[in-house]
């Protein structure tokens, strides 16, 4: 008798998708990218609320997982402007390149 | 009942091969394009993921939100800047940045998994419970409904904040594309919106 | 004890201690507000606001009780509730003549130098130093006192940077952080003695005589806040191997700086010592004493070696000062009366006779814009009245009776002799080397015959005398008849050993044989004129 | 615990409770209609307006601290929100930066094309979510609040379009600040998932006794070093600081306090929160990593100011070395956390959040005028020969800097002082002593800025600086507030004392 | 009446004070006469107090005088307070006295000298302090004088500073009495621990009682016998006082013959019990460390050239003879000798000055001879001195020397062996001394030349001072200086009757007068030496004494006069056996760079540690600043490696404990 999915699958597999997504920020230049390795993160963390809600039998999990899906629309509206107002002036400009600042 | 648990495993393999595939592609395709399409591939794992937890409702905006709204706006803005010259991986400037990476990926893995395992025996799933309330109330709509009731009831000031989180989105997207020497269009704010 | 004194003298009408504080910050508001277009105006201020001050610390000593050794013109309120901080002033034998002498030298070194450029700013930070040095002599509040002795880094800092000679920034920025640094230690021990104490009182104050009387510290813990508070006094002293600070603000300082610097912020160090070491971790300030007799002696040689050999005349003077506080330092960790009391009055002293010296180095730099020793030669030629007071005050400073700087040394050592023979045996030495780089300096500076640069050596000034004169006065006077000083500090000083002899098993050597006692009476008024 | 639509009743809201919230909420809508529909106001109007309305809620704060002190602290809408001293607190604290802030931002933006409401807005906007983090009594709610602030700032830090650093410095604090969100959002998650809840009431009952409803803490424990990652980089503590330096001096120097003041006290309100109030039970877990936290921060924020030559990136340096003390002082609530007397821990924090603010501010302020008047050069030679050329403008500026070394008779004392004292009183001598010392290392630094502006004279060609109106009043009233609240401050400290009565 | 004994120091305050005020405007020689005429009254209430002591029974002829409490602290008071007993009022006698002669020598010496009214100010200091350090009535008083005629002694022999000689002798007198000091301070430390008092009365009285411990007794002599050897130039510290005679010879006279260098003498004296009351060999070191000198510096005195070396040499020959006296338990005999040679000295001294006078300021001997043609005063008065200081019957050396060297002799013939040929000595070095100046062929007639042309070096000497004829020939000097010159003379000659011993057949009614008088002070101290085999045969001490004299006359005579002997002058001796020459380059080579060492050490070291923390930290930061790339992906690794340890922590050590 094979023992059922558990909870800590999910959980695994979030981990997973988290430290992939860190990984990818560190190693992607483009800004984009690295955007979207942020949006991975979020993910992995909504994977964990929704495992754990059905978990505790919770709804909460749930509920916090639609407040973050709001954040992250904001937060990626938000740096995408920011990111656009700097790559119109410099177009193809990546990470490495944005670094005036030091010391 | 055997069946069942086959079909969760498929389920959750293929569920799971796709987000780990979709974010490989993100951290490793060249083409940003192509790094938006991986990232749609996880979007849409989880998705799945959600649907096999029964998070019906979080599972659709999944879909709309992410897949639909934020992917869409990537890959408007990779469009709108024509930043898809591809930036070539083998090289890494700056030195120490890769071990780095890597060091601190595995050990995020190796951590967090550690924390989840030695929670594992307290968080094997037992079936019946969990929030499969359609079994209670024959109501296919209960997790619409416990989510709504949750949402405007404990999490009802929540809910308004992320109001002045949009709030925020619009007046930031409104100044940073106002226009000052030379500068067109303000069409984050309005995709915002959407 | 002291506090029950305290108490019976109680609060006096006019709060006289707290106007010493604050006369000289409104001065300072005041010379800060005149405006640019009245540039006389700044001096007249200031030169009133010191007078005052002057006048009022003459009052408080005429009208000090003597024979008492408690607290007097205490004035006390609730200034930060929550913390349980008051605003405690009051003074004993031990800060009577430092208040004093604070009072003293300030219009003089107004009166007597002039900053050449920004007058207005100066005098405004002599003033805030004034207010400064005074709250730290008055203040009977951890607290206070802490806030004072660190608020007078500011005006220094800003006297050297701004008016001091080509190193200034240099000197100025190693005089605060090296004090700072030392005061980082004090705050921590001084919160960590009033949370102890609280332990002990039941509730939190920071006054000192409130814990001195109130709270017993374990034998561990004192010692370990006295260190605390030790550090800071001793890098203010200063004491080898702390003492480089001393050097080089002495030398960048304006003279104005160098003589209140020498003349009063030294004394904060060895105040501080007497009043949260001896007063209050008397335990913990017997038990470390070889420690403190050790640096004190070896302050006093390292010092007069290091002073002789010097090439500059001010950085001398500064080394001196290390030497002579090296003796104070000695007499207070010797815990006799005598060598207590020879502690305070040598503070005064040195504080007039190193000023002095200062004020001298200042005007000789002045006149040749020289401070190098090597420059300087047959001053004494052209200019013999300027030699002369160099000379008095010079003597004072080798310490040869009859003047002010025999008393003090010569009672700490006799004190010290009784319970730290071999240190003072050693200590004495210095006297010797004292007249060596003093005497060798006069000789560089003043004898033989001047070259063309120091021919036209001008002579002492009329009003550069009269800025003299009290000092050479004072000089004079605490030599041949300080016994109205000794008869004000004493008790203080007996009561301060008593607590020490109280707090462990030291008792105060009395002379082996006693015989025949004796009699200072028959003060003929009318003879006193032949001494 | 479901019911059916038509029988819903959401929970009751009170609505005076949440009106300093609300009168900003109100404030920014207004200005971002004014923004969209009238003509451009006249010149000063709408700082003059946000300073009114951060002002309004301000007071409306204070009368409910009245209020709480008189009939106690409770939650608001369904206990999400804590209606207690401690919010009120750091919202009078918020209101005053966001006053100062907008004061000196007016001339600053003057003729830019963003001399517009939308600035404002943020600031007030931003202004909310500070509040909510600082009262919020839900982990999400929190990240919510968080989210808000910290969106509200990326934007700020790059709305100077004109200059590159500001926009390097919007993705830099963007890129890094969405990432340790995604840290914090884990750990909220984790901690969820040991706890069962992301109230915090709820939680601390979950974990009396420090047993977690699973028997196993594993979860716990990494969610709580989530949220420490999270919260030490809004704090900007030493290892999470690397984005302090480059935002601060890249951003416009009005926001750059903003963030300063603002920023730094609600994300040390926030770490009060999560860490004191909420997870009192494993603070013998948490506190040594503050304790850590906080000795690096210091040493590394003091001596890395050092060698600075920006101003904007010495005081940002030292911003991360003040951050440090903060940490000390929540290294010294976390002994008493939880327990009936929790000590002055939380009191000295707050106590020094709001004394830093104000005195910040003011730094920056300076900053302003001067760089402004040296083509937005704040580099240390800018400042040569101030003294000469605006002597009240350096006094100031002295003043600020000897209070943020912590000299006598200035707020910084009083802020050091009682960090210090609350460390002392819990025994943990050894970082009250490295706090000092570090601080007499940072010393160096406030000096060299003094020497310049005393001891050299100013560049050729160095016209007398500008101070405009409303900077010079912002100016004027920091430096007021630092000398008179540094000598009597006593008023100000009872009510931080009273923080620790918080509601949960 | 005695209680006016502070008149004897108000005198010259007085006119310390008013010369301070007006001196200038008196002016030459005003002045130095107001100065003469107050050290003069001083000497008037001496005698009366003299008189007034006389009158009293020996027991009671001492009166203390209370000023005013000095040193008042706890257990420890000490008065300012004056003595006047025998012994007091016998050196304030001669102090006075001779002081008012020498004053007097010196309106005439330095007449026309640009500071004429600053040197009779420090004159008059001078007396001032030396009348405190012989009245003062506990050893806090004395040490006030001794400190005071020291610094007076500095500033008259640094008098002519732009001189460097002058400067430098003038700071290494100082210097060199300092070491003294020290040990005399030691000695009131130590006696304040032991009796917990300074004055004489307790400290006598406690050694006499024989409370005091013979330990605590010995430590006090000896340190007070440093100071002593200090102050009276005494080996080792007797270098100072050759240099000493850069000062003006008046100065020399008063303070480095007459006065100042008894100090130490008179100290001793003063605690005699205490020397009594302590172990053997500390007497016996006091008389050792006295003869030795004595024979060490009359070796010396053979070999100088310069007129005011030889009788700064003989000066602490002499003193060796005091202190022999005192070491042998000789009280009386010192002060007898120690006033006899203040007589004789004095006079001699005043003679040189009078010569140098005459000569224009020339020094050397060499460049002299046959003076007594021009200037017949001086050199007969001059004459009475060497008769006197030879130890020649019936002039007053010859009395003093003879009672010392009969206590030597009772306490051990080495000493007496010494002394004798110390006796010789010295008359044989002021033989070679007289002859060289007074007598033989006169060189003077080609030391004009130089005169011509003085020596830059006294420069800022007037070379004619007061007549003012063209071409150089030496010349008596004015009344003013040779009045005292008799005046010294006749009590040189008669001094000896002050302590005739019973000898001759001299009526035991005028014999011992002094030795009575100071009866009450030194009694206990006293050895008595009645029924010593050298008491009883005082008649064959006296002849080998006359003998010796002579003989030393004789060889003298024959070497230069008669040249029948070549001179025999080792370098050796002219050069100070080294002593000084060692010392000095030890102060000046191995002293001074040792003292480098140390200042160097804390330039390089104690700052440089200070610094260098500051340094430190620069490079630290600098080092780490590094880090801070600017590059936002490593920013986020650091963020993330923190994420690592922070969870390594969480999730390992607090997890899984």
């Amino acid at each position: 008798m094979i023992a059922a999915i558990g909870t800590s699958s999910y959980l695994l597999l979030a981990a997973l998708l988290f430290a992939i997504g860190a990984f990818g920020l560190l190693v992607r230049r483009n800004p984009l990218i690295m955007f979207m390795c942020i949006e991975l993160m979020l993910n992995a963390a909504n994977l964990t609320f929704v495992a754990l809600a059905t978990q505790l039998g919770d709804i909460n999990g749930q509920t916090a997982v639609f407040f973050v899906m709001v954040v992250a629309a904001a937060e990626v509206v938000v740096g995408l402007g920011i990111l656009v107002s700097i790559l119109r002036r410099r177009p193809g400009a990546t990470a490495d390149d944005l670094a005036e600042l030091k010391g | 009942m055997s069946d069942a648990t086959f079909l969760e495993y498929v389920v959750f393999f293929s569920a799971a091969i796709m987000i780990l595939g979709g974010a490989i592609g993100v951290i490793t395709l060249k083409n940003p394009v192509h790094a938006a399409l991986g990232l749609v591939l996880t979007l849409f794992g989880v998705a799945v993921q959600f649907v096999a937890m029964e998070a019906h409702f979080l599972a659709a905006v999944q879909v709309i939100v992410y897949a639909g709204a934020i992917v869409v706006l990537f890959l408007f803005v990779i469009m709108l800047l024509g930043v898809d010259e591809s930036i070539d991986l083998s090289i890494e400037p700056i030195p120490i940045q890769r071990p780095l990476a890597a060091i601190m990926g595995l050990g995020l893995v190796g951590l967090l998994g550690a924390a989840i395992v030695r929670a594992e025996d307290a968080l094997v799933i037992n079936p019946g419970s969990g929030i499969d309330v359609a079994g209670e109330t024959g109501n296919n709509d209960s997790n619409i409904q416990q989510l709504a009731t949750n949402l405007y009831g404990d999490h009802v000031f929540a809910f308004q904040l992320t109001s002045v989180l949009l709030i925020v989105a619009v007046a930031g997207t409104v100044l940073l594309t106002r226009k000052w020497p030379r500068d067109a269009g303000s069409s984050e704010s309005e995709s915002s919106d959407a | 004890m002291l506090a029950a004194e305290a108490g019976a003298t109680g609060p006096i009408a006019f709060p006289i201690l707290t106007a010493l504080i604050l006369v000289p910050v409104v001065g300072a508001l005041l010379v800060a507000l005149t405006p640019k277009s009245r540039p006389e105006i700044p001096k007249v201020i200031a030169m009133m606001s010191t007078v005052g001050t002057l006048a009022m610390s003459i009052w408080l000593m005429a009208s000090f009780e003597t024979g008492e050794s408690g607290f007097q013109f205490v004035s006390k309120h609730t200034w930060i509730e929550p913390w349980g901080i008051s605003w405690h002033l009051g003074v004993d034998g031990i800060s009577l003549f430092l208040v004093v002498l604070s009072g003293v030298l300030f219009p003089l070194a107004i009166a007597g130098i002039d900053p050449h450029h920004d007058e207005k700013p100066y005098l405004a930070w002599l003033l805030l130093l004034q207010a400064g040095v005074m709250g730290s002599f008055l203040s009977l509040d951890l607290f206070v006192f802490f806030i004072f002795f660190e608020i007078v880094l500011v005006p220094m800092y800003f006297l050297i940077a701004g008016w001091g000679y080509e190193n200034r920034v240099y000197a100025a920025t190693k005089f605060f952080l090296f004090t700072m640094l030392g005061s980082a230690f004090m705050l921590v021990g001084l919160i960590a003695t009033v949370a102890i104490a609280s332990r002990d009182l039941g509730y939190t104050t920071f006054d000192l005589v409130e814990i001195a009387e109130g709270a017993e510290f374990a034998a561990s813990t004192g010692r370990w806040l006295f260190f605390a508070f030790a550090i800071a006094f001793a890098v203010k002293v200063p004491l080898v191997p702390v003492h480089t600070w001393l050097p080089d603000a002495h030398t960048q300082a304006p003279t104005a700086g160098s003589v209140v610097l020498a003349g009063v912020m030294l004394k904060l160090g060895t105040y501080g010592l007497l009043r949260f070491g001896l007063y209050l971790f008397p335990e913990a300030s017997f038990w470390s004493r070889p420690l403190w007799l050790t640096l004190a002696v070896i302050g006093i040689i390292y010092g007069a070696i290091a002073a002789t050999m010097q090439t500059d005349l001010k950085r001398l003077v500064a080394y001196s000062s290390v030497a002579h506080m090296g003796f104070i330092v000695l007499g207070t960790f010797a815990f006799t009366t005598q060598s207590l009391s020879g502690s305070v009055i040598q503070m005064i002293n040195h504080g007039v006779s190193t000023g002095a010296l200062f004020l001298f180095v200042g005007m000789i730099y002045e006149r040749r814009h020289t401070r190098s020793i090597a420059e300087l030669n047959g001053i004494q030629k052209v200019a013999p009245i300027f030699a002369a007071g160099f000379m008095v005050v010079m003597l004072s400073s080798i310490g040869v009776p009859g003047l002010n700087g025999f008393v003090g040394e010569f009672l700490i050592l006799t004190g010290s002799f009784l319970t730290a023979r071999w240190w003072t045996v050693v200590a004495t030495v210095g006297v010797i080397l004292a007249a060596l780089y003093l005497l060798w300096a006069y000789q560089r500076v003043f004898h033989g015959e001047p070259d063309e640069e120091n021919e036209n050596f001008p002579e002492l000034k009329l009003k550069e005398g009269l800025v003299l004169l009290p000092f050479l006065g004072l000089i004079v006077f605490m030599g041949v008849y300080p016994k109205p000083v000794l008869d004000r500090i004493e008790p203080s000083i007996s009561a301060l050993i008593t607590r020490v002899e109280e707090n462990t098993d030291f008792v105060e050597p009395a002379p082996t044989i006693q015989i025949g006692e004796h009699d200072s009476t028959d003060d003929g008024a009318d003879m006193e004129g032949d001494e | 615990m479901l019911q059916q639509i038509d029988t819903f009743v959401g929970p009751e809201v009170n609505w005076f409770a949440l009106s300093p919230m609300l009168t900003l909420l109100g404030g920014t809508l207004v200005l971002m209609l004014a923004g969209a529909l009238t003509p451009p106001w006249p010149k000063g109007l709408y700082a003059f307006a946000t300073a009114t309305i951060a002002g309004a809620a301000g007071v409306l704060a204070m009368v409910q601290w009245d209020d709480i002190t008189d009939d106690g602290t409770r939650t608001l809408v369904a206990g999400v929100i804590a209606y207690d001293t401690l919010s009120m607190f750091m919202t009078i604290t918020i209101c005053i930066g966001v006053i100062l802030v907008a004061m000196l931002s007016d001339e600053y933006l003057r003729g830019t094309p963003n001399d517009g409401p939308e600035i404002y807005a943020l600031y007030l906007v931003a202004a909310i979510g500070g509040i909510v983090m600082a009262s919020a009594n839900d982990l999400i709610v929190l990240f919510l609040g968080l989210e808000t602030l910290s969106l509200a700032m990326y934007v700020l830090a790059s709305s100077n379009r004109r200059s590159g650093e500001s926009a390097e410095s919007g993705i830099k604090y963007f890129v890094l600040g969405g990432f340790s969100s995604a840290f914090f959002l884990y750990g909220i998650a984790l901690v969820y998932g040991a706890t069962g809840t992301t109230n915090i009431s709820e939680m601390v009952t979950a974990l009396q006794g420090g047993v977690d409803p699973f028997g196993n803490e594993s979860l716990a424990l990494a969610g709580i070093g989530l949220l420490i990652v999270g919260l030490g980089f809004k704090v900007a503590a030493v290892p999470f600081h690397v984005w302090a330096p480059d935002v601060y001096q890249g951003a416009p120097t009005p926001i750059t306090a903003f963030m300063a003041s603002v920023g730094k006290a609600a994300a040390f309100a926030a770490m009060l929160r999560v860490l004191v109030i909420a997870l009192p039970f494993y603070r013998d877990d948490w506190r040594p990593i503050v304790w850590v936290l906080a000795l690096v921060t210091l040493v590394v924020g003091s001596v890395l100011a050092v060698v600075q030559n920006n101003v904007k990136r010495m005081l940002a340096y030292s911003s991360i070395s003040h951050a440090g003390f903060i940490l000390v002082g929540v290294e010294a609530a976390a002994h008493g956390a939880g327990e009936a007397d929790p000590g002055p821990g939380m009191a000295s924090v707050v106590l020094y959040l709001i004394l830093y603010s104000v005195l910040v501010i003011g730094s920056f302020a300076v900053v302003t005028v001067v760089a402004r008047n040296s083509g937005g050069d704040s580099g240390i030679d800018s400042f040569k020969g101030l003294a000469r050329r605006r002597p009240v403008l350096a006094l100031a500026f002295t003043v600020f800097l000897l209070a943020q070394a912590g000299v006598p008779f200035t707020t910084g004392f009083i802020a050091k002082f009682g960090v210090i004292q609350a460390a002392v009183e819990v025994d943990s001598y050894a970082i009250a002593v490295v706090a000092m010392v570090t601080a007499v290392i940072a010393a160096f630094l406030y000096l060299r800025i003094m020497v310049a502006m005393w001891t050299s004279d100013p560049a050729e060609g160095a016209e007398p600086v500008a101070v405009p109106f409303s900077t010079g009043v912002a100016i004027a009233a920091a430096v007021a507030f630092t000398i008179v609240v540094g000598i009597i401050p006593g008023w100000l400290i009872d009510a931080a004392d009273q923080v620790t009565q918080y509601a949960r | 009446m005695a209680d006016l004994v502070w008149l004897i120091p108000a005198f010259p305050l007085a006119g310390f004070l008013l010369l301070l005020v007006f001196g200038r405007r008196l002016g030459d020689p005003n002045a130095g006469y107001l100065a003469t005429a107050m050290v003069f009254g001083s000497f008037a209430s001496t005698v009366l107090i003299f008189f007034d002591l006389l009158s009293k029974p020996a027991e009671d002829r001492d009166t203390v005088v209370t000023l005013f409490s000095w040193l008042p602290v706890g257990t420890f008071q000490v008065d300012m307070a004056f003595l006047a007993d025998p012994l007091s009022i016998a050196m304030c006698l001669f102090v006075t006295g001779i002081g008012g002669l020498i004053h007097l020598f010196a309106v005439g010496y330095m007449h026309g000298d640009a500071k004429f009214s600053k040197f009779f100010l420090y004159l008059n200091l001078f007396v001032f302090s030396m009348t405190l350090l012989v009245l003062g009535e506990n050893l806090l008083v004395t040490f006030l004088g001794w400190e005071g005629v020291g610094t007076c002694s500095y500033l008259l022999i640094a008098f002519w500073h732009s001189r460097e000689s002058a400067a430098t002798a003038g700071k290494k007198a100082f210097v060199t009495n300092r070491v003294g000091d020290w040990g005399v301070m030691l000695a009131m430390f130590l006696a304040f621990s032991a009796v917990g008092s300074l004055s004489y009365s307790v400290i006598n009285e406690s050694a006499e009682t024989g409370e005091l411990a013979a330990s605590t007794a010995s430590a006090i002599a000896m340190l007070l016998l440093l100071g002593a050897a200090g102050k009276s130039a005494q080996l080792p510290l007797y270098i100072w006082l050759p240099d000493a005679m850069e000062g003006p010879t008046p100065v020399s006279a008063l303070i480095h013959a007459a006065t100042m260098v008894t100090g130490g003498v008179f100290l001793l004296t003063r605690i005699n019990p205490v020397i009594a009351a302590s172990y053997d060999w500390v007497p016996t070191t006091i008389a050792w460390v006295g003869v030795i000198t004595a024979l060490f510096a009359a070796t010396i005195a053979l070999a100088q050239n310069d007129i005011k070396k030889v009788l700064a040499y003989s000066t602490v020959s002499q003193i060796g003879y005091m202190m022999l006296a005192v070491g042998t338990g000789g009280y009386v005999a010192a002060i007898f000798h120690m006033i006899t040679h203040a007589a004789f000295k004095a006079l001699m001294f005043l003679g040189a000055g009078s010569v140098i006078h005459g000569m224009h300021e020339e020094q050397d001997m060499r460049k002299m001879g046959a003076l007594r043609t021009v200037m017949p005063i001086t050199a007969g008065t001059f004459i009475v001195g060497w008769l006197a200081i030879a130890g020649v019957p019936p002039f007053s050396g010859f009395w003093s020397k003879d009672e010392i060297l009969l206590f030597a002799l009772a306490d051990s013939p080495a000493l007496y062996v010494v002394g004798i040929i110390t006796a010789i000595l010295t008359a044989f070095y002021m033989t070679r001394q007289v002859i060289m100046v007074f007598f033989g062929e006169a060189k003077w007639t080609s030391a004009a030349n130089e005169a011509e042309a003085p020596e830059p070096a006294e420069g800022e000497e007037p070379i004619e001072t007061h007549d003012a004829h063209g071409e150089f020939k030496p010349h008596e000097s004015p009344p003013v200086m040779w009045i005292p010159l008799v005046v010294l003379a006749v009590l040189a000659a008669f001094g000896g009757v002050l302590n005739l011993p019973k000898l001759f057949g001299i009526p035991s009614g005028v014999s011992y007068e002094l030795e009575h008088w100071l009866e009450p002070v030194i009694e206990f101290g006293e050895a008595d030496i009645t029924g010593t085999w050298a008491y009883d045969n005082k008649y064959i001490l006296v002849a080998i004494a006359v003998a010796a004299a002579l003989s030393g006359l004789a060889l003298a005579w024959l070497v230069y006069t008669k040249k029948r002997i070549k001179p025999w002058e080792p370098t050796l001796f002219a050069n100070g056996w080294y002593y000084d020459a060692a010392v000095s380059w030890f102060m000046g080579t191995p002293g001074r760079e040792g003292f480098q060492v140390v200042t160097d050490f804390d330039a390089k070291v104690v700052d440089g540690a200070v610094n260098g923390v500051g340094v430190a930290v620069k490079e630290a930061a600098t080092e780490v600043r590094k880090g801070q790339t600017g590059y936002v992906r490593q920013y986020a690794g650091v963020i993330g490696i923190g994420v690592v340890l922070l969870l390594g922590w969480f999730v390992v050590i607090r997890g899984i404990l």
